[in-house]
Order: C-alpha cells, then structure tokens, then sequence
C-alpha cells in the first residue's frame, strides 16, 4: 500500500525531535483525524538552518513529516514556503488516495512554523 | 520467530481438515443440490447433513437453519428481512451503539425507508443496560438487535437476560453471533433469541459462506429472490462445498473447545496481564464479560496504524479496531462508544487470539511491543515524558 | 459407458487448475483482504488481479466489477438495486415472461413495493421482439432486464439491439448473461447494457459466486449494508478464494472459446438431429439463435421426471426444465410461454453440453433414450400407435 | 428421494397395459400437473379378478398405479374401494412430500373405475 520511500521514512524518520531554542514553531492536524504534526525551525539569514519534527499519526504522516524536514533544511523561508503538501507526496513517490487528504499536513505545519517565525520576529522589531 | 498471527476476529485460516471435507464438493459431487438425478443426490445429501449438524450444535432444528454468503448477508437478511416483514406491526427498532456496521448500516438503510432506530449506550466497560433495554421497547416495537460480543472489544453482551425480555414483551430478537460462535458454547434456546448470525471465516471456515438461525414461525422477506433454495429464505445454486466446510469447521470447534479455549483463554490474560504494565494503557472494555480471546487496549500518546505497522515489520498480525473500519480515518465507534477521547481512541490495538497461537509467541510480542510503543512516544507531540 | 453429465446448464463441476488457483488462498494467503498488515496485502492482491481480469475479459473497467454470493444475487442487486435507486425517476420496469427466477421473482416483490412491471411475451421460436419492446418503454421507464440466453431453452435474445434502444431512451438496461459468460464472447460494450450478472459454477468455477457488471455511473443501493468492501455496493468479507476461482474459470474460458465452443456446437448439432429422429419430437426454441451448449426437446405424450430418472439410471444426468424448478409441480413457465401445451411441457427434456462431453457419449445417449422414451409411451394413457 | 419400493415399481411397473373388454374404467388426474392414470379393471362375482393401467406421469405416479393394481387383484369391490392414496403411499414405503399431493391418485382412479362398473351394471339391469 505504500512506497518505498515512505516505508523508508515511516520506519527510520529524519529529523525527530524538539528544537528548545526555535525561531519558529507550528502545528497542524488534530486529534479527532488521528494525525497532529508540530514542526520546529531555526532561521539564520532568511535560511532554515535546523529542523525538528514530533508527529502523532500514521505511516503516511510521519513519513510526510520526515520527508518536509529534508527538503526544508538550507531552504530560504520563501523557497520553503513554496512546497506544497503535493509535492511532499510526490516526493515520497505518491501517498495511497485515502491518505492525501488527512495524513499529508507537514506543508501546512512548516508554513505555521514560518509565520510563527515571521510573527515573533515583527514582534521583536 | 515465524509470523505470529493476532487478528482472529478479523478472519482465520481454514483448517486442513475442513479443506479436506470440502474438496470432494468441488469436483467429483458437483452437483446441483436441486436437481433429481444421482450426480445432485450426493450434494443434497452433503448439505442435509451440513444442515443438521449445525442446528444441532445451536440447539435448533434442522430448517431453523438458512445458509447465506456470509456473516453480513446473515445480518443483513435478519434486520431488513424482519422488519420488512413485520413493517405493518410497527415501525420502531433497538441495537445498540457498538453493533458492527453488518448490523448498523441496515438500520441506518431502514431509517431512510421510514423506520425509527433507538440506538442504545453502553457503560463504560462496554455492557449494554438491560433495564435501558426493556424501557426502550415499545408498542410499536417489532425487532431488537444486540451483538451476543463485540468484535473490537470483545464484550460479552447479557443476551439470554435480553431475551428473556423481548420474550416476555413479545418482540422479535435478532443477535450478530459473529464472534461467539465457535468459540462460546451456543444454544439458541437459553440464548432467548429468535434469529443468529454466523460467519464460517471466524471459525476455521471458510470466507463468503454463513449461516442464520431463524426460529421456526418467524417469517422474513428474503434478500435474495429466487429459485425455492433454503425453503425460500435465499435464492442461488447452494454453495455445498462452502456449507460442508462451515457445518465441519462448527462440528470441530465445537468438539474441541472444552479443550482449546482455556488454554486461549490463559494465553489472553498473559498478553492483558503483560501489555497493562505499558504505563498509560488502559483495557478498553470489561475484564470479566470478555470473549477468551480479545485483548483490546488503549495505548495513549501514539496511532494505531503505526503501531500496526511497525508490529508488522516484526512479523506481528493485529489490528486497530474493526477490520472493516481500516479503510475509514474515523475512529472506531466502538471506542467512542465507551468514552474514549479521539486521541486515546486512535492508540488501540486488538490482538486477537487462535488455537495456533502458544505462549512463546506470546512471549515474542510482549518483547517486542514495548520498545514500538517507546519509540512512537517519543516521536508524538503529545506526550511528555 | 461412465457417467454421461450433460446438465452443464444446470452446474459444473471446477477445473482442476481453479482449484489450484483456489487453494493458497484458504490457508496460507488467508488474511482480510482489507487490513494494512502483509497478511492481508496477499488477499487484496489477489482481489486486484481477479477483478483485473474479468474486467479485461468484458471490456469494462476494474471498478464496473461487483462480486457477489452468486448470480441470484448478482439479478437481485441489479435489479431491486437499481429500482430502489431511482424509483423517484418511475416506477415502471420491463422484463420478459422467460427469465430466470431470480430476475422474475424480485420483479414481483417490487410490484408488491409499488413499481408496475411489464411481462413482454416471446414469440414461439422464444425470442422477444425488439419493436414491441421498443413501445412497451415509458416515460417512468427506470428499468429493462432480458436475459442474455435463456437457461432451459438456450435461446439467445437480441440484447446489442435492446441496449441500443434503452441507450437511446435513457433507461438503464440489465441483462441476465449466467448462461452465456464463459460460453460466448462478452463485450458490455458492443452489447450495450448497463448491468450484467454471471456466476461462476456456470463456468468451471465454484459455486456461491458470482460478479455483476455495474457501469461507471449507475448507482445502486445495496442488498446487503456493513462494511466498505466492493466500493459499498456489496458489505462482508471478501470470498477471496472464491473469487479468484471466479477469476481462473473465466480466464480459462475465454482463453479456449475459440477451440471448445466449435466441438460442443457439433456435438449439439449431432445430439439434435438424432433426437429429432423420435417421432412426435420437437426442438424447444429457435435453432439459429442458440446457445452452442443446449439442447432443449419436448418428447410427446411422456412425462419429463419419469425420462430423467430413466436416464439417470442409464448414467446420463439431465434436466427438464430449470434445475430450480425441479421442486415445483407446474410445468416450466418459459415452455409455457413458447406456447406449448401442458402435457407437451411436461415432457420437455434439457441436455446441456460441456467441454468434457464426447462423440462416443452422444452416441450413447442417442442409443438409450428412443427405447426409454418407446417404453413410458407404451404406458402412457396419452399415446395411442 | 424415492424408497426403494417406488423405484422397484417404477422400474418394473406390474400390470401394465389395457384391458379391451373391461368391465370398468376410470381415470383421474390433469395434464396441467403433469399426472394422469387410467385404470381398467375386469370383474367376476364381485371380486377384481383383473386390472390394467397406464400412466403419464412421475416416478410416484407410475409406482402408485403399479402398486394399486398388485393390492386391488382378487379383493371384493368393497375391499377395493376402501383402499386410500394414503394407503398406497404406505404400502410403497412412503412418497416424499411434495408427490404426496398430485402424483399420488391411484385410489382415485380405482375408485373411479369401479363406479363405472357399478354404473354400467345399473343401466344394463
Ligand atoms: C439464467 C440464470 N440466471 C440466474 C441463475 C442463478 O444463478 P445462481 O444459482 O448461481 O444463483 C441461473 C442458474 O441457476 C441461471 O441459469
Ligand atoms: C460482529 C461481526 N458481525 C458481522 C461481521 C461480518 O461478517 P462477514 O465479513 O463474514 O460478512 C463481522 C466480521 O467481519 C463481525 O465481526
């Protein structure tokens, strides 16, 4: 039912964990689908240097989860912004249809995580 | 350590000897059951045989007995057959919340044709109220439908007790027996009950064949209509070979279990006693009132499919709730049912017990779960250590 | 002489190769074809590539494929189904007086639920006609089910031309094809219908399945309600075994038509000119539009049940009529409808033929009957020499 | 389905054919149920002392007439008259249900046949 590449997230995750000190912070997904992703991001000259994720959800969640942590990490906060949960799918060679829709949220998570950062940052201005 | 299979609610193998009693039906006694000729005798006689041996491991008479294509067919036929007959009684009907939806979309279908359903609670170890019960029938009651136990969380429900009511108030009473039979001793007769459903898959048997007991006097309007098959209650060429493997997997678990299930039975409550000491689990459901072979817990911090997944990468067969429900992302509404919030809900697991299990499977899977749990914990944002 | 089984029509006995196609599946692929785990993956293959290959073998889509518990309940989820789908569009159905029980009697319990059905006659060769047919369609028009082949006469209707008609008036159109699948070369497209019912004991395949042809936006509601299986058209554990039978028989079927179906249409030919030889005979239904398989004679002034036994005692298993009707004491409504007279129809004798029937059985039979059929006219009150 | 006693008088059917200068003659049955039986009986000082039929019909139908003609053969017209389809089912072991109904009116016939005899006799008093 899932690729290659998911199952290969899904059992060895990239990038789990908390960052104590994040610029950015955000979360996405709730209890009732079964899938909660929080995504943590340090910024150092408009680049997401580091990234941590901690994901309550099932074996597309968590490798969506992971995947977005690879292909953010060195990004520019607008080259980041611009993945869609799609292309993380894609990414991961496709994700079963039942699972498109609940399980792929980590786009949405990273973007929160984003404003968050841009949020904190004018608030410190 | 093989693969060790932990989903036998959902569905079992077929035993070698049912396969064996089977094969002849296939090819050398092929006939049409119906047809006067020696070639259909053979297949006649198969099935009259098959018919009598269950009925009399129910306690039922031999054309109490209506085979049908399976457990959801049974129930199916049961519910709308009854209520469509008896629609000019009345119009009210009572199941509960936590039937299997074999049993919950039929009522829902009868909703939409004009009938009213009263869907009953359940405490929180999973047990119907039968006082809630009796105060729920009412004139216009014509059918009352309870599970006899609960596929995810293996309660066992008061059905004698129902019975004994719906008797007494003279109202047709219909059990979804999916889960006990084969594995509980059933006799229809103390059970009170006036239509059984069975599926031969949960017992050794084969997949896409069932059974529905139907006391003598009930009527039903059939589902499937057709040729006389069945004295009338279900249509189409008698599946023989699938029969003759259901009435020979019944016969044989019901010769063995004085023998098998408490031996089951010590191996559940070894997987209870050992996945209770995983902090923060809890068992959904009663302790007592349970099938001998349901563990159903509630793992909280963590989701049930991963946890299921990664049991699989570890050769582990279990399941998160309901079978049929996997291909759904609500939680189960058996879970719900009991209280459960929808994060708690998520972390089930079921493991399901068979006679080929042992205990160092039992072994393996108490090693081998809680490092799985460990890890996912770690990896949810709900959970603080 | 061994056995001579020539009631093909009636049941066949399942290939050696869709037993070993079957066999996996019941012990060691076992799993819930809907659960996540590796056990269940085997089984949702398997499903993929069945529903694949009838799909490919009657050029429809993999999701235009619903199986069922057999062909009765492939006809009563087409038919009740789709009446009880769009009976806000009409109540006005259109069906012939030759079909199947299991097309006629659903027809009659939704004229007991309110629709109006129209019976169209057959002409005396036993063929509707298109024309009248034509103008039997309404304004409330919402159905049209005619049988592919008739099963007792093997006459084979013009369904191509009725699907172009019902096409045209935008009315969904069923056709009863459990005689023809794995007989003759199925199109749903060429042969312009909506829905088509099969059943695989028909075919070298089990008994107790069967698959109904839904076109992509036909809706239909369910005959049984529950879980999700068969994209909600069909609720209860997947017959995974059956189904790949289902699968492997017509297959096979499909792959060898072009060489078995001429040698079973010789042998037909042959078995009919010899019956005709017998005096005071006729063959039952046009000689042309026929099935290749079927023989259908009326033999005056005998009874059929007393021919059969006869025969039956010579080693030739045959019918008379529907094997489903061989309960019932009135003599078979499609002779009837050709316009024969009581005592003709009950002297009407069906030899179907199969794959496994040769040269030397024809022979055989031909020697056999003319003296049975010489000996009950002796002691018939009818028959004066 | 069928004892052995039926499938022994189907086979061998007893006293098979017609008797041309019959005292009495009866029929009974419908082609609509698919069962008819003629019998002919010969009488001599108020016994049978002869009898003949033909059938159109089942194997039940065939047996039971085959079977009336060995039980009616030397009895008084009053003993033979008493004779009930009942009775010949027993006396072929039994028939199942469903032939009991229509198959199953040898006694019929019988008893038709001797009303003709006595009726005949009457007119040619
Ligand atoms: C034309 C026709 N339709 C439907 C059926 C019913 O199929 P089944 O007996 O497999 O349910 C049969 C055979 O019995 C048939 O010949
Ligand atoms: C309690 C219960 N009822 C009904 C069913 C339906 O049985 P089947 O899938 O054989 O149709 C099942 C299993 O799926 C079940 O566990």
């Amino acid at each position: 039912m899932y690729s290659e590449k998911v199952m290969d997230h899904f059992q060895h995750p990239r990038n789990v964990g908390e960052i104590p000190d994040a610029d950015g912070v955000g979360v996405e997904g709730n209890a009732r689908c079964g899938d909660i992703m929080k995504i943590w991001i340090k910024v150092e000259d408009g680049r997401i240097v580091d990234v941590k994720f901690k994901t309550f959800g099932c074996a597309a969640a968590v490798a969506t989860s992971s995947m977005i942590t690879e292909l953010v990490k060195g990004k520019t906060l607008d080259e980041a912004e611009a993945i869609t949960n799609k292309s993380v799918a894609e990414a991961l060679d496709g994700l079963p249809p039942i699972k498109m829709h609940c399980s792929n949220l980590a786009a949405d998570a990273l973007k929160n995580a984003i404003a968050d950062y841009r949020a904190k940052k004018l608030q410190s201005v | 350590m093989n693969a060790v299979y932990l989903d036998h609610a959902a569905t079992t193998p077929v035993r070698e000897e049912v396969i064996e009693a089977m094969l002849p039906y296939f090819k050398d006694k092929f006939g049409n059951a119906s047809s006067v000729y020696s070639f259909g005798r053979e297949a006649r006689k198969a099935l009259d045989q098959a018919r009598q041996t269950v009925a009399e491991v129910l306690n039922a008479d031999f054309n109490e007995i209506v085979f049908t294509g399976g457990g959801s067919e049974a129930d199916n036929l049961a519910i709308k057959g009854a209520a469509w007959e008896y629609r000019n009684k009345g119009r009210h009907l009572i199941t509960s919340s936590i039937e299997h939806h074999a049993v919950l979309h039929p009522m829902q279908q009868l909703e939409r044709e004009g009938f009213e359903v009263t869907y009953l609670p359940v405490d929180d170890q999973g047990l119907i109220s039968v006082e809630e019960l009796a105060n729920a029938i009412r004139e216009d009651t014509i059918l009352v439908s309870i599970m006899h136990a609960n596929n995810e969380i293996g309660v066992i429900e008061p059905i004698a007790q129902i019975g004994a009511i719906t008797k007494e108030r003279g109202v047709l009473f219909h059990t979804d027996a999916v889960q006990t039979v084969g594995v509980m001793d059933i006799d229809v007769k103390k059970l009170n009950v006036d239509l059984l459903s069975m599926s031969a898959h949960k017992f050794y048997g084969p997949k896409g064949v069932g059974a529905l007991y139907v006391r003598k006097g009930v009527r039903l309007i059939p589902l499937i209509h057709g040729g006389s098959h069945e004295s009338r209650r279900r249509a189409g060429t008698e599946n023989v070979a699938g029969i003759v493997g259901l009435a020979k997997a019944l016969e044989l678990a019901d010769a063995e279990r004085s023998v098998v299930v408490p031996r089951i039975q010590r191996l559940r409550d070894r997987l209870i006693d050992g996945l209770l000491q995983i902090p923060h689990t809890r068992l959904n459901g009663s302790r007592t009132e349970r099938l001998p072979n349901n563990v159903s817990v509630s793992i909280e911090f963590i989701e049930g499919e991963s946890l299921l997944l990664n049991l699989d990468l570890k050769g582990i067969a279990a399941s998160s709730g309901s079978a049929c429900t996997s291909g759904s992302l609500d939680p189960s509404h058996v879970l719900m049912a009991l209280g459960l919030t929808h994060e708690v809900a998520h972390g089930s697991l079921r493991l399901s017990l068979g006679r080929e299990n042992t205990d160092a499977e039992i072994d393996y899977v108490l090693e081998t779960l809680p490092p799985i749990v460990e890890r996912l914990r770690e990896m949810s944002p709900l959970f603080s250590s």
